[in-house]
């Protein structure tokens, strides 16, 4: 380990910080430029850069795990951090950040910036993350006994603390109707439907582990939810797909080669082109969106719009990564936050009994089977639900078992 | 800093309502967008319905904002988009305009403030990446630094639309994965080599020895008797993979080192179900030393990744429908990675990765 | 019968050498065939480089042969090919000629025999099956009443070559699946319902315990006291799937339950390498009674999903890749096959299985 | 159960078979007919015949595990069988069959099926199958006493006995070369000499299990190797496909649609037509052999020849089937036989050491590891053994374990 001291912290009080410097350099905006230009604010910026230069010439982390710290009544939306070089750098010794949850589609307006900068220089390091991995705002930095007053400030300018630890977490959404012509289902609002509705699962953790939520508006996915939401609500529409021969004809004269860029790239090749006309037998599309993408003029989703709910994805801990899985094929667009809302509450009352501590729902459904999962909430099988059956003959044939009994 | 105390205490008040800071363009048109078209690299034009249009500019962030940028950015909107704007899943900055004459005005003064615009199309947008040594303990890499140093090397395809596809990259800086990497185009993911070195003292006030030995995902922990009577745990090294979430339950199983502590590299996910399902990137390098403060062996390899598909692969092929077709010893033919028995998975559905035809190319 | 023991002894001869028993236009155009038509179902020419042409004609066997067929044959063989002939790995016989006129008579004598001629290209070829009643302990079914009863029904498609592609069913007769049905177009597997009835005497007489308990692959035998101090076994019966692969190591553990046992039909597996690599068959009906002498329900539902098949399928696609590019939904909704719980997998890598893409046809 | 004597023994000494009677009827050759063909031979069939009826009506078994019977020297080649309704059908009490290695390919002259049905009259049931599932020629039922005579008028005649047991078992291979103009190698001559080379592991088991080999000599493996052999020799070639345009324009005329039926249905698209000429990207090309088959008389494999060795075909049972892996993407066909015999023994080598009892090949390697396993005999690794590389980022390092010791 390098000496501290003569490295990262020089007589006038800011620190030295040579291997950081560096990344000031070149054409993409800079994190470090970020850091200096908060070092107005409060300390924390400064103590701050210091440790990190220091995690630079050390190649490790100066972080410690954080202990409970959060505001009253709620059991998260604070991950608490200290330093373990806290002597040296005193104003990161503590240094939690808080997780305010989003705006649905991340909108905002400059009035409502400056009132989270505003609240942020009085009460933190002035160093925020627009936005955290799971779509929170993250307010980066600051001590325990600011941590209630942010609060309040927040609530009152009509923000909240989103979610950490075992809870919900803060559900996130892709702009969707707001700007986007192909959502299939209105996600800013479902969004911000499910977090009010679950207020309270969110503020304080009380399931086996974290349950995330996402919304993308078709199957482009932009809040890549089928990656790492536990339920994953992603628009689509049931019937065909709507064609402008007219303008299937311009893209074909302004350059596109309807053949090999359109129909040789459709995955079950549902589609003939003959020079003139574009056909889809819609009976076998999968609803993919790469021709609609490729020719945003041309071809529109369907009308009859709804989502595909899918369940489960994870990152690799603890039992290897899952991608979400097909739950429920098809759910109308206005029937969405009631079997919604239903579903969850079925899930969650399983994974209750069933989940083992630090659980994902992903996981308990490998552990105990889908089968049995959707007997435990109730589901019907569909075939949509797998990619293709069984090949094993391993099969727990029931009958058997209930004339034992 | 200073401390007011408001009344009434307010809690549960949720977000924001969903349509609280819309434009008012999008309050008229919203669910009524008919199509868009790219005006150039990170401009956007939605035209609705109604014949409106609404004229989006994309600015590339470092993620990592200052207040000051913010209040920046707030100045900007209110100067050319009535006072909107918002952020993307991939932390861009979005500027929302009427007026199609503002266009030109507003990425002057981005470019002034040193504010890349693009990141759309078949671009490379921008890295969706973690807290790493800014923020977190459990971090073997920082993220910030590893993402600076890349996009530095990589603006010009986030300015230019000059890829055959979409092209994601993600940082991950422990086997935790926040973010959610594993289905990135590209993804370069912080690694321990060693297995924890047990701290006794603190193991045995801070942390729950059942617990302990439920997370490790390959059985590697068992208790044993510790100092003054207090259960501790050993760690059979044969069977750790150095997966550290066994320090995330208990402080005292202490991963980082310096020495061993690096970078490994994974190609080909994807999210989106766009021509092919979505997929998990696969193992590209297992290994790159931590090299701060500009990493450059990562760079150097992620450069080669992007060029090589970039030269190869045909237009609308996200890097992972680009190896299906040529096949992954093509893939380290091109690249000139090694392939190594590191990549040959062997965790619990292996087998299913095992090459099981005779569909080779030579 | 009688015993005649001859000298010497031989052991170790080994079969007999591989050309041994090639007709003349083999040997001369051994490895130098240049491409074959097909003049009729099961009639092929193949072609050689040095522009000899050999004829055959495949004809339909039940496997079960007795020494009088075995006769017939060679009689055959002597009569039309100069004595040669062969049998496939389909267990159809071969009679190849080089005399083209000879062809029509030959055809026309098995048919008097009642040897079905065909099994070529587009058509249903033999089942592939194994011994059922007729020589196993283990049999959850018969296998060649089973085949019988099916090549009745679908013999058109062996004398006729009227099927999009090759389509290959096969029938074993327990989860043993001798002569690997798992990668057939449909397959029919004999199946148990109940766990196996621990026979305690021959147990303590005939079974190693450690090895019984191993043999469980869902490690649901665990040992017990038996009687006289000796080990026995008990089974859990929550855990049991009815393998049957205690019984194959144990006597002791009776599988058979004339009840219970039955079939089970999966679809879409494959061998050859063509287009698509190979794969397992697929679970299609879970259970389907055992109703012996001639299998009405199996019959019915091969029957269908042949029809289905013929009737849906593009030229070249296997019933595999038919059911890849139409989705599954669609193979149940067109068979009227119900979809049970049944059909998910719930073994080791069943995770892999579940649906992870919104690529759904509605 | 039936009242067994009411139903299958009436007093004219021939079982009456009401149900089996059912299995005469129709246009497929019948199995029913065969036995009761050789109804004159022995009592054996006679039997057999009775005691099926038996099953068909009780829908059970009535066959009891063998116990160790054989003949001189040898431990395989023989499956004991015994009836559990012996008293009822003595003829049957005791039916064990013999497995005989069938000639490469299935060849026979009317001479050599003569000789067969000759000693079976004298020594079995007059009963066969032609042939069983692993390949050889199965005598199907006959006593104790006759087993070693049967066994040594069949060496006598130039025949020897197959494999059971936890030996090598007896290699199968497709017709190749002797009428496929595909073979890509020399399958007949092949199998025969590694089935020659390994006579002492066929008779004498002494590995931890079965072992199969198959070999196909082009990948349409018409002995469906990479379903069920533990090695898996395929051939394929490594140059380029051999075109002929005119036949290829041929083809055309006749009324293929080349675009639809041959390119649109290559795995990688590597085929271009132009109306005129077929155009192969061999680089792309996985020799996955539909074109060839398509079209045979324009298209064939290329010159350079070889085969593809694979390994750990097998049944479900225990561990869930398993297909062939790549193990040696290509070896030359003139180097093919030193290659397996050495590779062979490596492998037997290392599943000696560590495999456990009833551990075919392919569960040992899933179980330490594909890596752990090519470490063990011997060969790097190559990109080509795997669909794709590895997603989840459970790595066991090395290096830090090396420095370590
Ligand atoms: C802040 C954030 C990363 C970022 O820089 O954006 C983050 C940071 C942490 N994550 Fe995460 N995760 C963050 C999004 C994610 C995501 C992505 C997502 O939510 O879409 C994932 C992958 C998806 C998933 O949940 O599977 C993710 C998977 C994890 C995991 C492993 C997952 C698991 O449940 O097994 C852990 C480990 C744990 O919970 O013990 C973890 C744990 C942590 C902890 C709390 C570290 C710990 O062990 O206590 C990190 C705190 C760092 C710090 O000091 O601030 N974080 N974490 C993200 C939350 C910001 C926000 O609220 O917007
Ligand atoms: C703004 C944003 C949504 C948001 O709520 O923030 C968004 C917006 C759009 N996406 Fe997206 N996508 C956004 C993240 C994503 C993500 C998520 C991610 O990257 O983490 C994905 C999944 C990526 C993946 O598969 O790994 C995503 C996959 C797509 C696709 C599918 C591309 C493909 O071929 O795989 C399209 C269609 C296309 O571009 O042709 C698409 C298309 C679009 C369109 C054209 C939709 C529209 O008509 O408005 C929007 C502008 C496109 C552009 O950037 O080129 N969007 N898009 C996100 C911008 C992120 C950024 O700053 O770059
Ligand atoms: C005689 C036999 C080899 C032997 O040594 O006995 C054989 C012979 C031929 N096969 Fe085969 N195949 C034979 C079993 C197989 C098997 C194994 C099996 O069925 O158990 C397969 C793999 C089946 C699978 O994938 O499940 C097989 C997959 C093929 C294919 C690939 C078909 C496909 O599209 O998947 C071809 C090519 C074709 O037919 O276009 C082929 C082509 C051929 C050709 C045309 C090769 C040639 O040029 O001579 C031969 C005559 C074809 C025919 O029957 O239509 N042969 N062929 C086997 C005849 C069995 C029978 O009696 O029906
Ligand atoms: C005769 C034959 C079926 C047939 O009617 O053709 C057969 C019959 C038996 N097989 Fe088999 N197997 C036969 C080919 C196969 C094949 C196919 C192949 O070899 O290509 C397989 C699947 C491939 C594989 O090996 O995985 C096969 C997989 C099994 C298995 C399960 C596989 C495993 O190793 O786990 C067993 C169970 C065992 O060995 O305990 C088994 C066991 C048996 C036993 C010995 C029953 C037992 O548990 O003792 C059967 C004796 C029946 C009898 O009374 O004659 N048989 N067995 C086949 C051998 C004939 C021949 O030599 O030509
Ligand atoms: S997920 Fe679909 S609806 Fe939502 S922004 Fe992306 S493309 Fe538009
Ligand atoms: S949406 Fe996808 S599957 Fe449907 S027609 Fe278009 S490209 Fe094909
Ligand atoms: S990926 Fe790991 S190190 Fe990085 S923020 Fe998440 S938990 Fe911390
Ligand atoms: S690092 Fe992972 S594998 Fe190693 S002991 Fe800890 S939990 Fe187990
Ligand atoms: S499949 Fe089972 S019952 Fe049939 S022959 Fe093989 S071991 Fe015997
Ligand atoms: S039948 Fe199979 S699962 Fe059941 S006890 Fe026997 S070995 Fe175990
Ligand atoms: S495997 Fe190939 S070479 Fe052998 S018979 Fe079949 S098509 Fe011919
Ligand atoms: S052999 Fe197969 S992969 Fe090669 S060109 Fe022909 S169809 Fe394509």
């Amino acid at each position: 380990m390098a000496d501290a001291d003569e490295g990262v912290k020089p007589a006038n009080g800011k620190p030295e910080t040579k291997l950081l410097d560096e990344l000031e350099k070149g054409p993409w905006p800079s994190f470090v430029t970020e850091i200096k230009s908060a070092q107005g604010v409060t300390g924390g910026a400064e103590d701050l850069l210091g440790q990190l230069e220091l995690s630079y010439e050390d190649k490790v982390s100066h972080w410690k795990h954080g202990g409970l710290v959060g505001v009253l009544g709620y059991g998260g939306g604070v991950i608490g951090r200290y330093s373990d070089v806290g002597e040296q750098f005193p104003k990161v010794a503590h240094f939690h950040t808080l997780r305010v949850n989003q705006p649905a589609g991340w909108f905002y307006t400059s009035e409502a910036l400056r009132t989270i900068s505003d609240i942020w220089e009085r009460h933190g390091s002035g160093l925020t993350n627009m936005h955290g991995s799971t779509g929170d705002m993250i307010l980066l930095g600051t001590t325990t006994d600011h941590l209630e007053a942010t609060f309040q400030e927040l609530t009152h300018a009509g923000f909240d603390l989103g979610g950490s630890g075992s809870a919900v977490r803060t559900p996130s959404c892709c702009v969707g109707m707001a700007r986007c012509e192909w959502a299939c289902f209105d996600a800013m609002k479902l969004c911000y439907d499910l977090t009010m509705a679950y207020q309270d699962e969110l503020h304080r953790p009380a399931l086996p582990y974290k349950f995330k939520i996402k919304c993308s508006a078709c199957p482009n996915d932009c809040v890549a939810a089928i990656a790492r939401a536990d339920l994953s609500v992603i628009g689509t529409w049931k019937d065909d797909i709507r064609i402008d021969q007219a303008e299937v004809a311009n893209y074909a004269t302004a350059g596109v080669d309807i053949q090999k860029d359109i129909c040789a790239n459709c995955p079950t090749r549902c589609m003939d082109w003959n020079g003139k006309e574009l056909n889809i037998k819609n009976r076998d599309c999968v609803r993919c969106m790469h021709c609609i993408n490729a020719m945003p003029k041309a071809l529109r989703p369907g009308v009859e719009k709804g989502a595909v709910i899918l369940i489960g994805a994870k990152a690799p801990i603890l039992q290897g990564a899952l991608l979400s899985s097909v739950l429920i094929p098809f759910v109308a667009a206005d029937e969405l936050l009631d079997t919604l809302k239903e579903l969850i509450q079925r899930i969650w009352d399983f994974w209750d009994e069933y989940g083992t501590n630090r659980e994902r729902i992903g996981e308990l459904i490998q552990r105990v089977g889908l089968a049995a999962f959707l007997d435990g909430i109730g589901l019907d099988p569909a075939p949509e639900m797998v990619s293709a059956p069984r090949d094993n003959p391993y099969i727990y044939y029931q009958p058997a078992k209930e004339d034992e009994a | 800093m200073t401390t007011t105390p408001l009344q009434p205490r307010l809690t549960d008040v949720g977000p924001p309502r969903y349509d609280k800071y819309l434009p008012p363009i999008v309050l008229k048109n919203y669910g009524t967008w008919k199509y868009h078209e790219t005006l150039a690299p990170g401009v956007l034009c939605h035209v609705a319905e109604s014949g409106d249009r609404l004229y989006t500019v994309r600015g590339g962030t470092p993620r990592l904002l200052s207040i000051q940028t913010l209040r920046k950015y707030a100045d900007l909107a209110d100067k050319y988009c009535g006072g909107y704007l918002r952020f993307t899943s991939r932390n861009n900055v979005e500027f929302l305009l009427t007026d199609p004459a503002q266009i030109e005005p507003l990425k002057q003064e981005l470019a002034l403030l040193g504010i890349p615009v693009g990141g759309t199309n078949n671009a490379i947008s921008n890295i969706v990446h973690t807290q790493g040594w800014v923020h977190c303990h459990a971090a073997a890499t920082d993220a910030s630094g590893l993402v600076k140093s890349m996009m530095d090397a990589l603006i010009d395809h986030f300015t230019h639309e000059d890829l055959p596809a979409k092209l994601r990259i993600a940082v991950a800086c422990c086997l935790n994965m926040c973010g959610a990497v594993h289905c990135s185009d590209i993804a370069i993911l912080g690694v321990h080599r060693r297995p924890p070195k047990v701290q006794n003292d603190l193991l045995t006030k801070a942390c729950e020895v059942p617990t302990l030995v439920a997370s490790c995902p390959t059985g590697a922990i068992r208790p044993v008797p510790g100092v003054g009577g207090k259960q501790s745990v050993e760690v059979l090294e044969e069977d750790c993979m150095y997966c550290g979430n066994c320090f995330s339950v208990c402080p005292a199983m202490r991963m980082a080192d310096a020495e061993n502590d690096g970078l490994s590299i994974w190609v080909g996910g994807k999210v989106s179900n766009a021509r092919s399902a979505p997929r998990f990137s696969r193992l590209s390098i297992p290994f790159l030393p931590n090299n701060p403060p500009r990493w450059p062996e990562v760079i150097e390899a992620v450069t080669k990744i992007v060029d090589v598909y970039r030269g190869e692969a045909r237009k609308y092929e996200r890097v992972g429908e680009w190896i299906d077709r040529i096949g992954w010893p093509r893939f380290f033919e091109l690249t000139g990675f090694e392939f190594t028995r590191y990549h040959i998975d062997d965790f619990k559905n292996a087998g299913m990765t095992f090459a099981r035809s005779t569909h080779i190319r030579y």
